[in-house]
């Protein structure tokens, strides 16, 4: 189920990418798309009833079963790499208002 | 019209994802997934280069790669190249920032509010929490959830409440900066010293210890707190460059 | 000396460098200098990083392929920073680590560990496209490079979801040994071509790519056009020679999507009013030209023709936005005649312009004659006479633009060139002569290539 | 049905809900912070799939810095524009 719910998220992400012409939802939309894809990631890593890949004083030994940890560490790359373009995206959003005074590409009356 | 068609394309986009996933035989359905397939269950037993102990929590000396959590295991040790790009990423993104919103002629953006007397005595108290959160967020992410990423935000969001608090307060940027460089260039070079003495870049040189103990693993929570420190003071920049606007 | 270095020197230049920004450019420069010179002294190898074995750690791959790329983007990318490094001065920590980047993406073995280097080259070009100061076309960019590696990264976790590895060669390996059917792929792989696609600019996903180099300055031009797209260009023949396994309904799709790309782009070069828009548009159509040649297996040649775009791209764009950085304008029209008052940049724009439109006594001629040889024993008759028809429309729009910037009724523009550029762009143009007229090592180079171009980094 | 999957329908539903809201609100820190309670909602999602990590790195750095960065981005804008 949550699965799917991910992939919705990736579409809704792409239309939003498609459809919108305001750059703070832009990156809105890209946002989206990143938490889409990344419940997408930690989902094909997932085990029913399996555990947290963490060893505690309960979950002791290896012959448990554990969830895929490998998406779930790629995911952790993945969202850092995401907020770092996201960071810029919104410093050319700045830079951007400063020019032209407005979010809406189609108020900017250029290329 | 041109909604419509964007629609379409994503509808069309969706129904191949659907039809691809559903009626495959190699892709595993939701919750269904067989680890010991993939390379992962080598990084769960811990023995990728050979060794097929038993990993006991608490019993396990010297494993290959010594964290509790296993996904500190992946992040920081067998896939720490990863890592490495991951903060360059950061490093790089922070630099922009503060070319794009960074200047001389740059003032602090003014809040409409005046912080009050109760805000500014309770965000001082609650920074000294936080603060205290990341770094045990960072110090202990070999062992619990978490580890230098989180923590280091978390660093720099206890900044952000000085920010708040305090209407004339600027991050004094010329120490975080030395702090980014040596942090980052220590990471480097811990790899570079593990190929010169190990032969490959990267490579754990410390003992790994019990699993489980906070003196454990190695080099990975060394590589956590310059991570954190890292992280922490790279987002403090970013932050900062963010509240400003121009002005005198 | 092992490769790791030419990755992990500039890391760590740039880390240092933000404490010295006076000294921040020579450090660049040296660093630039040094990765040129230590690629002569690294072995072929396979480098497993942290010390695990290939498919659960990372790994680098220098072998022959690799090693070429290494050299072509590295020396190109020497040659942009020395002209410019002092005027950018600004850029130096993010050039440094663009060049690591680069580096990395030409040796990675791992798919994931080649998205993470794909945003950092990606984040680094943006930030150097910002000295177009057109924020806007730097945010379309941005928002196609990112939307890029998603897709990519989309289709990288599905095949992880099937083969459960991130490695290379044992990905390729698993698909060849699991007997899955090539449909159950075409997905995830038109997912990772779409991806690499954008970053390649391959028509229709690369909206950005006007608006970035139709104001391209002196740095951002031949940066984006002739380093970033070499670099990408090989990283996407590796991976369409590598891991693609192609299905019929997958080679038609990609098909008609290059030749259409070719057509199109060489359409809008003959129709460009402006000696960039050429540039622009012909690389376009050059680029969905590599790929189909990697697509059809004509590996060595679609190499040789990415070096052939490399240095022609790279001293016409030069050229091209030196003059705009001067005169302000580009068009045509305004600057018609400019060659004879720059008879050597005339030379050197002239013999680019003719090596990539394929004429004798280039090197582009030789890579371009046999290219047709490999197709027609492929029997690839129908993309041989697309790539004929569209060999004639580029001689004839590079012969007009050449004609007009060598002749003129009008008062010839005058343009200062540098003398170190001047020096830089005749020798160039004078290796391209030479290795279209002394064929032998080239072909052998193409022999290299084509028996290394897929990975076996260190899995049996 | 068991509890868990009841929460995850809801879980699903609520996540593709607050994505379509976020993008289709009329104004702008109406979508952050729609954005904002999507990121929070994706946390728990998270911990559904067992993995705590990515969970706090989620929580820490999706919901919160992203958020924030959003929300001064668009305050060093508001003078100037009353729609925002």
């Amino acid at each position: 189920m949550l699965q799917y719910a991910a992939i919705v998220l990736i579409m809704l992400g792409l239309y939003g990418l498609l459809t919108q012409r305001n750059i703070i939802k832009i990156i809105i939309s890209l946002n989206i798309l990143e938490i889409g894809l990344n419940l997408f990631i930690v989902s094909v890593g997932f085990v029913t009833d399996g555990l947290a890949p963490i060893f505690t004083s309960i979950n002791n030994s290896n012959h448990l079963l554990f969830v895929d940890p490998l998406p779930q560490a790629l995911v952790l790359t993945a969202i850092v790499i995401g907020v770092g373009t996201t960071a810029l995206g919104l410093a050319l959003a700045k830079k951007i208002y400063q020019k032209y005074g407005t979010f809406e590409i189609d108020e900017m009356g250029e290329e | 019209m041109k909604n419509f068609l964007a629609l379409l394309l994503t509808l069309f986009l969706g129904f191949l994802i659907v039809a691809t996933l559903g009626n495959n035989n190699f892709f595993p359905a939701y919750g269904d997934v067989d680890v010991t397939t993939r390379v992962s269950q080598k990084y769960i037993d811990r023995n990728v280069n050979g060794g097929s102990e038993e990993v006991i929590y608490g019993q396990a000396t010297n494993l290959e790669s010594g964290p509790a959590n296993t996904i500190t295991a992946i992040v920081a040790d067998y896939r720490s190249f990863d890592t490495l790009g991951e903060v360059t990423v950061l490093f790089v993104s922070s630099l922009g920032v503060a070319l794009l919103l960074g200047g001389a002629k740059q003032k602090r953006l003014e809040l409409n509010f005046k912080p009050n007397f109760m805000l500014k005595v309770g965000s001082r108290a609650l920074f000294g929490i936080i603060l205290m959160t990341g770094v045990y967020i960072a110090i202990h992410g070999h062992l619990t959830p978490g580890g230098g990423f989180p923590g280091g935000t978390m660093i720099a969001s206890s900044v952000l409440l000085l920010y708040l608090a305090d209407d004339e307060f600027r991050a004094k940027l010329k120490g975080f900066k030395m702090l980014e460089s040596a942090a980052g260039s220590a990471y480097v070079l811990i790899g570079l010293a593990g190929l010169i003495f190990g032969g490959y870049f990267l490579v754990n040189l410390l003992d790994n210890g019990v699993l489980g103990n906070l003196l454990s693993a190695g080099m990975i929570p060394i590589i956590y707190v310059l991570i954190g420190l890292k992280v922490g003071s790279e987002i403090s920049g970013i932050i900062d460059n963010f509240l400003t606007e121009e002005g005198v | 000396m092992s490769a790791i270095l030419l990755i992990v020197v500039p890391l760590l230049a740039a880390f240092v460098s933000i404490l010295f920004k006076k000294a921040s450019s020579y450090i660049l420069l040296i660093v630039s200098f040094a990765s040129v010179v230590t690629l002569n002294y690294v072995p072929l190898e396979v480098i497993n990083i942290g010390g695990f074995t290939a498919p659960y750690g990372i790994n680098l791959v220098l072998d022959n392929y690799s090693l070429i790329g290494l050299y072509i983007v590295d020396s190109m990318f020497f040659l942009v920073i020395a002209l410019n490094c002092i005027k950018f001065k600004k850029l130096s920590t993010i050039l440094l680590v663009s060049l690591a980047g680069l580096n990395g993406l030409l040796l990675t073995g791992d798919l994931f560990n080649l998205f993470v280097f794909l945003e950092v080259s990606g984040i680094a070009a943006y930030l150097i496209t910002t000295t177009n100061k057109k924020p806007l076309a730097t945010f379309n960019y941005l928002v196609a490079g990112t939307v890029g590696s998603s897709l990519y990264l989309f289709g990288l976790i599905i095949l992880y979801g099937m083969f459960g590895t991130l490695n290379m060669a044992d990905m390729a390996n698993e698909i060849a040994i699991s007997g899955v059917s090539a449909n159950a792929l075409a997905f995830p792989f038109l997912l990772m071509f779409i991806g690499l696609g954008v970053e390649a600019k391959l028509l229709p996903f690369n909206s950005w790519a006007k608006g970035i180099l139709l104001s391209a300055n002196k740095l951002t031009g031949p940066m984006i056009a002739s380093v970033y797209a070499g670099a990408t260009l090989f990283v996407f023949g590796r991976i369409l020679t590598t891991l693609f396994i192609y299905s019929d309904q997958l080679v038609l799709v990609l098909s008609v999507i290059l030749i259409v790309g070719i057509i199109a782009g060489e359409t809008m070069a003959f129709s460009s009013k402006k000696i960039r828009g050429v540039l622009l548009y012909s690389s376009i159509a050059q680029a969905s030209l590599i790929v189909m040649l990697f697509v059809l297996g004509i590996t060595g040649w679609a190499t040789m023709m990415i070096i052939v775009n490399i240095v022609s791209k790279f001293i016409m764009f030069s050229i091209a936005s030196h003059t705009n950085d001067v005169l302000g304008t580009d068009e045509i029209e305004d600057v018609q005649g400019m060659f004879l008052n720059n008879k050597t940049i005339g030379v050197a724009f002239t013999v680019a312009a003719l090596n990539i439109s394929g004429l004798p006594l280039f090197f582009g001629f030789i890579v371009k004659m046999n290219m047709l040889t490999d197709l027609f024993a492929k029997d690839g008759y129908f993309l041989a006479a697309v790539i004929l028809i569209t060999s004639v429309i580029e001689g004839i729009y590079y012969m007009r633009l050449i004609l007009k910037l060598w002749f003129t009724d009008k008062i010839a523009p005058k343009i200062k060139f540098e003398f170190s550029f001047q020096y830089v762009v005749t020798i160039l143009a004078v290796l391209l002569i030479v290795f279209g007229l002394y064929a032998s090592p080239v072909i052998a180079l193409n022999d290299e290539v084509e028996d290394t171009i897929v990975y076996e980094g260190g899995i049996q | 049905m068991t509890l868990i999957s009841i929460i995850e329908i809801v879980v699903s539903v609520l996540l593709i809900v607050l994505a379509f809201l976020a993008i289709n609100s009329k104004t702008l820190i109406k979508s952050v912070m729609f954005l904002s309670s999507l990121s929070m909602l994706a946390v728990i999602a998270f911990v559904l799939m067992k993995s705590p990590d990515v969970a706090i790195t989620e929580a820490v750095i999706g919901s919160g810095l992203v958020t924030s960065l959003f929300v001064f981005t668009l305050l060093a804008v508001r003078k100037a524009d009353k729609k925002i």
